[in-house]
């Protein structure tokens, strides 16, 4: 069987609510004009204004309520309609939603889930383009997930909501309409996937290659290519920013001795950084070439047609750097 | 050519302040002008929507259709050291401040001879040389930013002004309460224009706000309610506030206005109203409609010669298009381009 | 005990709303207890100051004597159901929410027993059992957040309300107005209560704060100002607005204060007012002054029987002072505790 | 002779003011208060109320305000009175200062400064300590320079606020009262330093330590008890942050082959994250060690001075550090 990612998204927030009547959705236009990306589409009817609740423009304010009701003790699932315009609020969800639980001794804790789509899109330029999760996740108090597929998005939506702690869900516009085969379980109400933890989507030999929400569809495509010319990818999934997956990927890097990061957020201080930081400090050893990191570049998104493909990874970029990891092994220290 | 008076649809409302007269001076030329300058505007959103429906504009599109009388009165009342200070429905905006069909057009396909090189697109057309400071996408940022650029016009002793443009939507954003304090605290040369398309998005303006008078935003500062589909009235009204403003620090000028089309391009607009309440205005309040009627009743033009400025309006944007289609994308170069006035060594960094 | 009647200090002045009366009702408990309350916080913070001095107390540090009659007043109107939310100057509603001394001058040096286990000091009390959800540091952002408890109180249909407190300089932050709007769309049970002390830091309202009539901030929403000195006025002000915002959503009460101290340990608090308004207001306006004299004059208590008080008072803070001063640290092992309810493996990563 | 931090940065912008009308200050308690912490005091007398403004406590709004006025064409100096406050303002700084550039193809440059104390202070709990360096300086558009001495104090701010371009300026509210000996050439008015260009504070042979602000005088103490032990590290003090200097670190790895990062911020995500990165990508072959990397710990900051200090890097942490990364030297690669 096969489900689209807003579907797996809307199915995970109703079953949700069905499940723990503390659940209620809020932002703007999740409710009668059924989610700016139609992800909320049928709630409103099927759970009232109360639990649906539609908000005017103002994130700062709302993104604050929708804190201060889960200190009550609700569990507010906040939309933005993209992340982008959660940097009107992020002073709420940085100082107000992560630090809140240990500044109080642990009197207040704050379970609440901000959502939308995050980074780039189509041709929306550079104020509707920009990737949080590295921003995000070095936060501690934050949760930080980012799913790929369907099954993600469902296992990881209702663990974020069931989660007790803020939990930052970093979805991406252009995959709520890709399909994915989803198994009876993942269907199952009862699915969640721990966070934490990521996924090897492909396993592989002679390089890893970890990405998060739309790269993992392109790393894929990059080992299938990598495979034809005998390269054995690696493909890990991320799914979980922070807590980072320390082991799983540093295992991998300790059978494969390459390794290739990929985002499509700016390079500096982003996740591939801090898997680089990861690797070097748990398995420095191991690695047989310089880590290769794949990012967005490093500019405003532009929006015309060529600079745009210019300006994120493309599949060739990720089987480029894949092959000079490969090629490469590690020479004596020179200078030593 | 003779002054003439016209009278306003309605009469202004006014909050701390004593309201324009109803009796607007014109000429027929200025009436012809807004004739085809509002034609020319609705035919390059037509346009616009076709592109976009054939995939050669990308991403948001917002336009501007119903709302055209807001641009043209404007800039009929100001010059061009005025600035202006708009959202992401931003085309005719820019129009107004001089802007070129094919400027407007190269940007939407993201040619090389767009407005911004290409690089910003629908939501981010500017105009620097025309004081036109753009095109911001993100709801509310531009409001503090308008003052803004008036505090530098009244530090910089110019006798100018800024209108900064937003929307029923934007109007409830707190920056706007912070920016409007501190600009009447230091009374500063600068119009908020709410451009109150009673929609924020699929948000009728009421289910947003409980307090939905726009003009009257924070109290404590004049404002006036215009009808924003009449361009004189908007004409008087922005004269008006330009003089107060120079005078005494800030206002608030309401525009009641429509957008015809949904609020971007996947939006088709008709979930959250009724297309009786579309068509009803099209046939009660159309900008455009209006000034004709005018011109006819005045015997300025006859209706024919005004179809024919439609006609030619349709060829100058056909024109613009088939140009703009010509023209070849940005140089690669134009990546790493523009992020800096001066880079510093900071590496290009390509994926 | 029989109930009285007092009258307030002043009148009561109303925004879109009748005002209460002036005859407050009380008793001589009542009074009692509210010198006995003010006194003590007073005193606690007179200390406060004094272990600051000493450097046991550290980092910023914003003392409320002056306004104690806001806290206590509150409290008289409501239960412990009711929820208050408040910025960092936050002791004495601490303990006015029942707090204890020793937590409350623990968690001001950093020991264990803290209110919030030494991890908060000054700015972040907190007493969730109570309904006291801190304690904010951030200027304006804990407006929202108490709207947010008012709206899981009503989404809980409990009938209770939320006091969310803030400063006069916190009154022009956006957030407020966002908040304002949407608590006024959705009928929230929350009571916006501005402490105007009338100085936000060196900053006097009237310089930050374009109109500073801060019970009619936003315009729609009705408001009271009260006299923030006189305990009964604020009771009675509270009393009235938890009835209201239970049934017609938001109210706004602004609370005419003063802060002695400066605005935080390092304020001298002297250069932006003069001695003589501090000094005039101590001997015109103080609150337990006022008290004092209402026990006086009604024959409740006598002077050396309120000396007594003032001194067991001063005896229960030394006491308080000297336990939190043996108590120790916070256990080494509480620097990773905490920081997230259920930790998923999230590594402790020391420097 | 020696000036404190905060002299170096009054006489900064007092200078700069007094050569460009067009630069003004702008901020809460900037001018009838002298400042927060007094770095702007005697320049409101000096200068007038229109160029040395008092905002109320509305972040955003005067952020937006001093970002439309550089559009304009002036040069606001905008003073956050720390940069937590920041955040309530950082979709004007990203969105509106950082990316108007690039969007209006060249037309609107974005000549301002945004300065103000950063990082932990003493005493202040969790809402008060944040260090911003990483999430700026991932920002395309920025540039962010953060200084230690006082020389590093007057010559960046000079030249922040000739730069065309929005710069962040990230101070240390415990360096403000430090001394630092300042040259005849530091204190000529048109000393400017370089943006974009680290400084070796001390050279060394053995380890190479990075550090920015206040934990460079926690560097150089720790480089003093390493020389105890033979170990000569060199330590480079980044300066800027973005663009950050690849170049200088790279060469001194290259030269001791180890490398220590040192910050007082998050660790995920951040600038030791990325000078990991930097090093791995162009000196992989020179290391002889993991990288060590020293951070703020991953906790929201406490207040109770045992815990705060655990929570913070001290000079043993870095001689630590650099002692592990001495002793080991790299190993063949085990699984390869
Ligand atoms: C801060 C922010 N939140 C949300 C959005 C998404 N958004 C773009 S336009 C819009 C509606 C704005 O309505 P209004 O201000 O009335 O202007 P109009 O589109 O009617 O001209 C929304 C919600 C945004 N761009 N920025
Ligand atoms: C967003 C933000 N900006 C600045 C500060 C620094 N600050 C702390 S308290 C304060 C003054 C607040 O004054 P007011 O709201 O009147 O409250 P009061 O201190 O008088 O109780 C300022 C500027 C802050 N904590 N948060
Ligand atoms: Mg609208
Ligand atoms: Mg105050």
């Amino acid at each position: 069987e096969k489900m689209t990612v807003r579907d797996a998204l809307n199915s995970a927030i109703d079953e949700e609510m069905a499940a723990d009547p503390k659940v209620f959705l809020m932002g703007e236009e999740v409710g009668e004009y059924q989610g700016a990306y139609k992800v909320s589409r049928g709630l409103l009817d099927k759970y009232g204004p109360e639990r649906v609740r539609d908000t005017p423009i103002t994130e700062a304010g709302f993104t604050g309520i929708g804190v201060g009701a889960a200190y009550y003790g609700l569990k507010p699932v906040v939309e933005f309609m993209t992340f982008n315009f959660s940097m009107q609020a992020i002073d709420q969800i940085i100082n107000s939603a992560a630090k809140s639980n240990y500044m109080s001794g642990g009197q207040i804790s704050v379970p609440i889930v901000f959502r939308g789509p995050n980074g780039a899109a189509a041709g929306v330029a550079a104020q509707h383009s920009h990737c949080y999760a590295a921003w995000y996740a070095s936060c501690p108090g934050l949760k930080v997930l980012s799913p790929y597929s369907s099954e993600d998005a469902r296992g990881m939506l209702k663990a974020a909501i069931r989660d007790p702690d803020p939990v930052i869900f970093l979805e991406n516009e252009i995959l709520y309409g890709e399909s994915f085969p989803v198994s009876a379980d993942v269907l199952d109400s009862n699915f969640c996937l721990p966070i934490g933890k990521a996924m090897i989507e492909r396993e592989g030999k002679h390089v890893t290659i970890t990405a998060f929400s739309k790269m993992v569809g392109y790393a894929l495509k990059a080992a299938e290519i990598l495979s034809k010319d005998g390269i054995s990818a690696e493909i890990i999934n991320l799914r979980s920013i922070r807590p980072l997956d320390r082991d799983t990927i540093n295992a991998s890097v300790r059978k494969t001795n390459r390794l290739v990061t990929v985002e499509e957020g700016f390079p500096q201080h982003g996740v591939g950084a801090e898997i680089c930081a990861v690797v070097v400090e748990e398995s420095f050893e191991y690695l047989d070439a310089p880590v290769e990191r794949i990012a967005g570049a490093d500019v405003p998104m532009p929006y015309a047609p060529n600079l745009e493909r210019l300006a994120v990874p493309q599949v060739e970029d990720i089987v480029r750097a894949a092959k000079r990891a490969c090629y490469r092994s590690v020479p004596m220290a020179a200078a030593a | 050519q003779a002054v003439m008076t016209v009278e306003t649809s309605v009469p202004f409302t006014g909050h701390r302040i004593d309201t324009p007269s109803r009796s607007v001076e014109t000429t027929p030329k200025e009436l012809l002008s807004f004739f085809r300058e509002m034609s020319l505007m609705r035919r390059m959103e037509i346009a616009a929507d076709s592109l976009y429906k054939a995939k050669l504009i990308r991403g948001f599109c917002h336009l501007y259709d119903g709302q055209e009388a807001v641009a043209v009165g404007m800039e009929a009342a100001i010059t061009k050291k005025d600035a202006i200070i708009t959202a992401y429905r931003d085309h005719c905006i820019f129009l107004g401040r001089g802007g070129k069909l094919i400027e407007a057009f190269s940007e939407l396909m993201g040619r090389r001879a767009g407005c911004s090189k290409g690089k910003g697109g629908s939501m981010h057309f500017y105009r620097r040389e025309a004081e036109f400071y753009g095109g911001h996408g993100i709801v509310g940022a531009q409001i503090p930013l308008g003052c803004g650029i008036a505090l530098g016009q009244k530090y910089s002793k110019e006798e100018t002004v800024t209108f900064t443009m937003y929307g029923d939507g934007a109007a409830n954003q707190g920056q706007l309460f912070e920016a409007l304090n501190m600009s009447a605290l230091w009374d500063l040369p600068v119009i908020l224009v709410c451009e109150n398309n009673h929609y924020g998005m699929g948000t009728a303006e009421w289910r947003a706000a409980k307090s939905p008078a726009y003009y009257k935003r924070g109290d404590y500062v004049p404002g006036l309610k215009v009808d924003g589909m009449d361009a004189l009235a908007v004409k008087q009204a922005c004269k008006f506030a330009k003089e107060h403003v120079l005078k005494n620090g800030p206002m608030i000028l309401e525009m009641d206005t429509y957008r015809y089309h949904g609020h971007s391009m996947s939006d088709p607009g008709s979930s959250y109203r009724t297309r009786d309440e579309i068509s009803g205005i099209r046939q009660e309040r159309d900008p455009i409609e209006r000034i004709r009627k005018l011109i006819l009743s005045h015997e300025i033009s006859t209706a024919n010669e005004l179809k024919d400025i439609e006609k030619e309006v349709r060829k100058e944007v056909d024109a613009a298009i088939a140009q703009a289609k010509e023209c070849p994308m940005p140089d690669s170069s134009e990546l790493f381009a523009n992020i800096y006035v001066k880079g510093l060594g900071v590496k290009d960094q390509a994926p």
